[in-house]
């Protein structure tokens, strides 16, 4: 038995060839992030002279630190195929939570541990409803999204809740220059990438992503899996709410109000497909600081939040088209 | 390419020069709670007019949203651009101390306009708020007890329950009520929360109906509450049965005041907030004031202003009151 | 009976029909006649392009090359909506429905044209639908959802519409295969009197004795290209093999006998309610063990139950001697357990990942020891199975997508075979393969029995089983209802055993 | 048990049996919630939720869903209320008071159309797409309306009228329904509701978009226009969230760039889905829906006569979504096992 003593086969069954190498390296929605983001600080200097200051661009990132730092988990969860909407609500549950257990007279370590506790709850909450009972994520975390936060205003309502001053200003760190929260960006950055791309997890995050019927087929523990990165988001929001909290020095029930159109932003600039399966961490990185680079740019021009509003929505729906487009053109 | 971008890299250079060559003139920025909010409007054209006659640069900047966190961007902005003076109406009183400090810290003034950061004055220069609220309750008792014969029940119809102005107010609306014999047949029975929504306002104003039929009057201090009650008692026509007064802008009831659906309002002049602040900050830049307690000034059209506890100074004493008469008068 | 063949014109007359897809050309210069009043089978292996013809003539797909005539008129079918005005109905091998629609509209939507505003006729099709289900003979609510009907009855809509849109052409494409004998019966009536009122149908199907039953021509697809039209009586069944596969049918090699070792898979009492129940079987290492049965008889569900993909309620499993209660795959791994899945598409391949991890997905210990992939290890196992295997690609990170389903197919097969499995079940494995690699398929499977493995072969092709089983179960229903030692099988014990009617009668 | 099983299957009857249940627990609570005045509340709570959750209803059973509206119904309700402000401005004369309705429905059904074309010409997933246009026409929204808020005297008094007068009085002499007035809005509600019916149950096009949501890849094979009508179904939906943009000027007498219409979008999810909308599309009737929101209205209602802080109301919404998700939950998997112990 061998190949030769075979029928061969006609053309139509032999694989086609694969594409050229600078194009697998070239055309793929990361590039055009780093494009846009070039093309950002160039349109950001143009616009007001205050702009291009190393120092004013770490801090401006640094408010958006909370937000890129869940994105980046947040990019791993939809390249696993679902999608959640709830952690900016669960940063400022988790927030409340952790100011009130403090105001309360619950030493800060034990409430931040609460904290971090209520974080992985509502992280298992939506597990709950998305793998043990099969529900879409989308839906489910609009719920939760809804239910978050308005618990957050049951237990704060709306007056705000300080933190002792020592505590304050996690931002005010520096370490090398650039402010704490950023540095723990840079790194967690460093360490998904590689937990995606390096490791098993990672690998079999892009398979469910792929095709879930056939991770589960091929003895991957897809609910196992699914389960640690809601864990894992719900926790990594608990850490970026309490976060918020110290660099605020203050929580309120609105803390992060909005936060979930940043986090998808960040993930689908970065060219994370919707649909699941394809995605890097490099490009949420990137898309990060274009947001960043995008929105104060036009802060500190003064343009009219309106055209801010308005540039975000283009964004977004120009990144998911150019990114379905990218991704069609490569998949045959 | 390379001879494009060194031609606008000039071009910037000049820029910059020709900007450093010319006098300097004053910068002011006011940043208002949200966009579209049309109490704004008025205070702003109080900064506009004041700029114009004494010579500043004046812009207006605001968040697309109120929450607590959403001006931080922009006062970081501000500072990045080296403004002189900031004026902000906080939407936080303890979630901007920080990135006011920094604003501090560079030298500029800063200085809340129509709301303090109650319980962290510290992380201001001074604030202006247009009347004296120590007054403002007793005003509103008289102006309601004047409406219903100082005899029946009545209720409060408030913004959120934090709300600090507000509960300031109903809190010597309350002492008012208690200890002056002339409200003596006056008895508040309900104190409830619109939150700010005409929604939430409308069904709270509804339900004060419903749970009090022998209700004489109902106070809204706030601009949406006296709006959503207003509508209320007019689409219900019991305005010769309920008496809706409060606080409100005039260009929002000049309706209800022409149909007799509320008979008297009352309110400040937020334009003359806006005035008094550039008169303020100029002084206080040029050494013709100083910014201590007790210290008085004169201001065109103001008269005499003292600087009051807390650096606090107000534009008037007490509250105007609108009604048929005077309505017209008023264009904001 | 007439021979269709003198009738003046032809219904519908292709004349160089070409279809390709993404450059791959699938079907090639067919030239065919549809004569109005005949039953005409096409044939074929699977991908021989009998299917893309039909989609074709029903608008689906677009020809590359070649024109259709429709009553001595050249048409254009851009859309199935045109195929219907045009009174052709494609009848698909699943019944494409609208679960949330009563079975009524089920039967009326699309038809006819009109305002997107325009009313809906709400007694008129009510009443038409009641008559037309009650002249198929079969009773059917017209007015409940079609969500809870059997395949059967969702079939028996779907010809209803084919009558109610007053088809010229009806396309059945393997409508036989959810249905019993007797459903099989109904439908052969109805079909002959749509023929005899004049209407032409296409009737695709693998059984030749259907074929045989029912059809007056038959035309032969293989490799994409027409090999033959012919009176059906013209033909032996030999002849159509042969004409379908382009070989005698011995070329199936008849595998050696190998040595039969211990029981590595014994299975007592399983039951899934709904599912299956009470299956209880054995196979032991070398041996190759058949399971056949109809399309929906539980074989696949006892499949995914064994595997832990949908756990079976109760029974008892033992693999090599050891009881073991799996409930989900990865723990089926561990025990030794492999499953080649029947959708390739759906729950074998990872599509736009690389070939190289869709071989190493089930063995990530290997390839990450501690959690950290080792591409050194990775490209070396990846390497080894595709030589192996024999799996042609351009590169082994090239996108699986991009592979032929049999090249697919062979590398969902080195996935497994990189577990070192002892018990291997495989699920309809050479479906959809072109049949120069099922031949490969079948040595593969022998050699895997030889070296000791035990091997579930589910299959719906009876040579299949027969060229290569040990042993051949047969489930029916949920029930298993023969256990038929190689010597005693034939492809009618077999059949007697999947087909329900036959069961009772023999019991 | 089996009372139980048809009330999840009859959704309607359940909610119906919800809203009455509910009803008479505040009601022995608080006596006044079962007054015909109460019962005038709520109908007036309900009225734009009802508008616009026609046209998401008809959204979701086709299978996607539109997070836009509130943007929609803020722009669209901010084209008129503009149009109002500067109308001598533009054109030297007043427009008639009625000119708002068929513009902002006009407008907002260019909103819809717009949603529409990128989600069915870049086959986009509507939840995303929405999700964009619900932060860009949002913007747009402050960018023309320079975010200035249009005041109740740009409002002409007949819009504003809409919500408080009635086409009809009952004789006052009757008792009790003698002072009771159905205002104008609340009828217009309850008409889009039996025109959305006739539309969905008696009009191709309706089928077709229970046929689309049941079965989104067969229905092209049936013949069915699909890019047609899911544009059609956007462009309603908009046109509809524009409608309730001018009733929302009627109703609170002010359009603001910032507020109107904002958070708009989860009230009428939440009404849908409670309203037995399957997510998953191709089921749920207007009944349900208007049923669904009624029960919204009730609890809306409720809440401040029970002193209940308006603090908690988004906690309740939250919880109600995630409730209704399970049931929806538990009548599919009803479904699904039924289905299977046919089809193995």
């Amino acid at each position: 038995m061998s190949a030769s003593e075979m029928p061969s086969a006609p053309s139509s069954q032999d694989a086609a060839p694969p594409r050229p190498t600078w194009q697998v390296v070239l055309v793929r929605p990361e590039t055009m992030t780093f494009l846009l983001l070039i093309a950002g600080v160039f349109a950001g200097s143009q616009l007001s002279p205050f702009f291009l200051d190393v120092a004013y661009i770490l801090r401006s990132f640094t408010l958006y630190s909370e937000f890129a730092i869940v994105a980046l988990v947040l990019t791993m969860v939809i390249i696993a195929g679902e999608i959640d909407l709830s952690p900016a609500a669960n940063m400022a549950l988790s927030a409340c939570i952790f100011a009130w257990m403090q105001q309360a007279g619950v030493p800060i370590p034990l409430a931040i541990g609460i904290g971090l506790l209520s974080g992985l709850a509502m992280g298992a909450l939506n597990a709950i409803f998305v793998i043990g009972l099969q529900l879409p994520s989308i839906i489910v975390t609009i719920g939760t999204l809804t239910l978050y936060r308005g618990l957050a205003q049951v237990i704060a309502g709306d007056k705000s809740i300080r933190v002792p001053e020592w505590f304050i200003g996690i931002d005010k760190v520096m370490i090398g220059g650039i402010p704490l929260p950023v540095v723990a960006f840079i790194l967690l950055a460093i360490v998904l990438g590689f937990v995606l791309s390096g490791t098993i997890f990672g690998r079999q995050i892009y398979q469910i992503g792929t095709n879930e019927v056939a991770a589960r087929h091929a003895g991957i523990r897809t609910a196992r899996i699914k389960t640690g990165l809601f864990l894992g988001i719900g926790l990594v929001a608990a850490i970026a709410g309490i976060v918020t909290a110290s660099r605020l020095g203050s929580v309120r029930y609105d803390l992060g109000l909005g936060g979930e159109l940043q986090m998808v932003l960040m993930a689908m600039l970065g060219g994370t497909y919707i649909f699941g399966g394809r995605g890097t961490i490099l490009g949420t990185f990137l898309a990060a600081w274009l947001l960043v680079i995008v929105s104060t740019g036009m802060i500190v021009a003064n343009v009219l939040p309106a055209v801010q509003l308005v540039v975000l929505g283009v964004l977004l729906i120009v990144s998911i088209v150019a990114t379905n487009f990218i991704y069609s053109r490569t998949q045959r | 390419m390379l001879k494009k971008s060194l031609l606008i890299g000039l071009a910037a250079g000049f820029a910059m020069v020709t900007g450093a060559l010319a006098a300097d003139p004053i910068k002011i920025v006011y940043i208002g709670k949200n966009t579209g909010n049309p109490y704004f409007d008025s205070i702003t054209g109080g900064f506009e007019d004041a700029c114009e006659k004494l010579g500043c640069e004046f812009e207006f900047v605001a968040p697309a949203t109120a929450e607590a966190t959403s001006q931080i961007p922009f006062i970081e902005a501000q500072i990045q651009r080296g403004v002189n003076v900031i004026g902000i109406a906080p939407n936080s009183p303890d979630a901007l101390n920080q990135v006011l400090d920094a604003a501090k810290a560079k030298g500029i003034l800063v200085l809340t306009v129509n709301g303090d950061l109650v319980g962290n004055e510290s992380h201001r220069d001074a604030t202006i708020l247009p009347v004296d609220f120590t007054k403002t309750g007793p005003n509103q008792i008289e102006l309601t007890g004047s409406l219903i014969g100082y005899e029946g029940e009545i209720a409060i119809l408030s913004a959120t329950t934090e709300a600090p102005d507000q509960n300031t107010w109903i809190a010597a609306m309350n002492e008012t009520l208690k200890n002056d014999p002339k409200y003596a047949k006056m008895t508040l029975v309900a104190t409830v929360y619109g939150d700010d929504q005409p929604e939430k306002s409308t069904t709270e104003m509804e339900a004060l109906l419903a749970n009090y039929p022998n209700l004489k009057a109902v106070i809204a201090p706030t601009t949406v509450g006296i709006a959503a009650a207003a509508q209320v008692v007019q689409s219900r026509g019991i305005a010769d049965k309920v008496a809706v007064t409060g606080l409100g802008l005039p260009s929002e009831m000049r309706d209800f005041i022409k149909d007799g659906t509320v008979k008297a309002f009352q309110l400040w002049s937020p334009y003359n907030e806006g005035w008094l602040a550039v008169h303020f900050a100029l002084g206080l830049l040029d050494g013709s004031i100083k910014n201590e307690v007790g210290n008085t000034f004169e201001v065109e059209n103001l008269g005499t202003i003292k600087i009051e506890e807390k650096n606090a100074m107000n534009t008037q004493a007490e509250l105007t009151t609108f009604d048929i008469n005077n309505i017209d008068d008023f264009n904001f | 009976m007439t021979d269709p063949t003198n009738k003046a014109e032809p219904l519908l007359s292709a004349r160089g029909i070409s279809k390709s897809f993404a450059g791959v050309e699938v079907l090639r210069d067919v030239d065919l006649d549809l004569m109005p009043g005949e039953i005409h089978a096409l044939l074929g292996e699977n991908g021989a392009g009998k299917s893309t013809f039909a989609k074709i003539v029903a608008g689906v797909h677009r020809p590359t090359r070649g024109t259709l005539r429709l009553n001595a008129e050249t048409v254009d079918i851009p859309s199935p909506l045109a195929a219907q005005r045009l009174g052709i109905t494609l009848i698909h091998q699943e019944p494409i429905s609208f679960p949330d629609l009563s079975v009524a509209e089920n039967l009326v939507l699309g038809r006819g044209s009109g305002s997107p505003l325009s009313r809906v006729p709400w007694a008129e099709i009510i009443g038409d639908a009641r008559r037309l289900i009650d002249l198929l003979g079969v009773r059917i609510d017209v007015t409940r959802p079609m969500r809870g009907l059997s395949i059967a009855d969702q079939q028996m809509v779907e010809i209803a519409r084919a009558l109610a849109s007053d088809s010229r052409l009806i396309i059945m494409d393997e409508p036989t295969a959810p249905l019993t004998p007797k459903e099989v019966e109904t439908l052969f009536g109805i079909a002959r009197r749509l023929r005899d009122e004049g209407r032409t149908i296409i009737f695709i199907s693998h059984r030749l004795e259907e074929v045989r039953a029912l059809c007056d021509r038959v035309t032969i697809f293989r490799d994409g290209s027409k090999i033959a039209t012919e009176d059906i009586g013209n033909l032996t069944d030999a002849d159509i093999i042969r004409l379908m596969i382009g070989r005698p049918l011995k070329e199936y090699m008849h595998r050696g006998k190998s040595h039969i070792g211990e029981v590595a898979l014994k299975v007592e009492a399983l039951s899934l309610p709904g599912y299956f129940e009470n299956i209880s079987f054995e196979v032991r290492k070398g041996e190759i063990v058949g399971l056949g049965g109809l399309v929906g008889a539980g074989r696949t569900d006892v499949a995914r139950a064994l595997f832990g993909v949908a756990p079976a309620a109760s029974g008892i499993v033992w693999v090599n001697g050891k009881v073991v209660h799996i409930t989900d795959p990865s723990q089926a791994i561990r025990e030794g357990l492999a499953f080649v899945p029947e959708d390739r598409a759906v729950a074998g391949i990872f599509r736009t990942l690389s070939v190289e991890q869709n071989i190493t997905a089930a063995v990530p210990r290997q390839i990450a020891p501690s959690g950290i992939i080792r591409r050194t290890i990775e490209k070396a196992m990846a390497h080894d199975s595709v030589r192996r295997l024999r799996i042609r690609l351009a590169s082994l990170r090239q996108p699986i997508g991009e592979l032929s389903g049999g090249n697919q197919q062979k590398a969902i097969l080195a996935r497994w075979l990189l577990t070192d499995p002892s018990v291997l079940i495989l699920d309809e494995p050479t479906r959809g393969i072109d049949i120069g690699v099922k031949a490969e398929f079948y040595d593969m499977i022998g050699e895997l029995a030889a070296a000791g493995r035990a091997i579930l072969l589910i299959s719906s092709e009876l040579p299949e089983l027969l060229a290569l089983c040990d042993r051949v179960l047969v489930m029916s229903e949920g029930h298993l209802t023969a256990d038929i030692p190689r010597a005693d099988a034939t492809q009618e014990r077999i059949m007697s055993a999947a087909v329900p009617q036959f069961r009772e009668a023999a019991a | 048990m089996n009372f139980l099983r048809t009330l999840l299957v009859r959704r309607e009857a359940g909610i119906a049996v919800m809203i009455v249940l509910f009803c008479l627990a505040v009601g022995a609570v608080k006596p006044q919630f079962l007054s015909l005045d109460q019962l005038r509340i709520i109908l007036l709570l309900t009225p734009l939720i009802m508008i616009a959750a026609m046209g998401q209803m008809m959204v979701i059973v086709a299978r996607h869903v539109d997070l836009s509206i509130g943007s929609t119904l803020g722009f669209s309700a901010m084209v008129s209320g503009m149009l109002y402000r500067f109308d001598v401005d533009w054109f030297g004369f007043d427009v008639p008071w009625w000119t708002g309705i068929p513009v902002s429905v006009v407008v907002g059904a260019l909103l819809g159309f717009g949603n529409g074309v990128l989600i069915q010409l870049f086959r986009l997933p509507a939840i995303i797409v929405t999700l964009g246009t619900l932060s860009l026409y949002r913007g747009l929204t402050f960018i023309i309306s320079n975010a200035k808020q249009i005041d109740r005297q740009w409002i002409p008094s007949e819009i504003k009228g809409l919500s408080q007068t009635s086409p009809f009085t009952f004789p006052e002499f009757l008792p009790i329904v003698g002072k009771f007035n159905i205002p104008w809005i609340v009828i217009l509600a309850f008409g889009i509701a039996i025109l959305a019916y006739l539309f969905l149950m008696h009009t191709r096009m309706g089928r077709q978009i229970y046929a689309i949501g049941s079965n989104p890849v067969a229905a092209p094979l049936r013949g069915i226009n699909v890019t047609q009508v899911n544009l059609a179904v956007f462009t309603i939906s908009g046109a509809l969230a524009g409608l309730a943009g001018i009733m929302y000027a009627s109703r609170w007498g002010f359009v603001n760039p910032s507020n109107t219409g904002n958070g708009f979008e989860f009230q009428v999810i939440a009404a849908v889905v409670i309203g037995g909308v399957s997510i998953n599309g191709g089921v749920g009737t207007v009944l349900g829906t208007v049923l669904g929101v009624l029960l919204l209205g009730c609890v809306a209602a409720a809440l401040p006569l029970l002193g209940i802080p308006g603090t908690s109301q988004a906690a309740i919404y939250g919880a109600v979504i995630l409730l209704a998700l399970l049931i929806d939950r538990t009548v599919r998997r009803q479904g699904i096992v039924s289905l299977k112990r046919v089809r193995p």
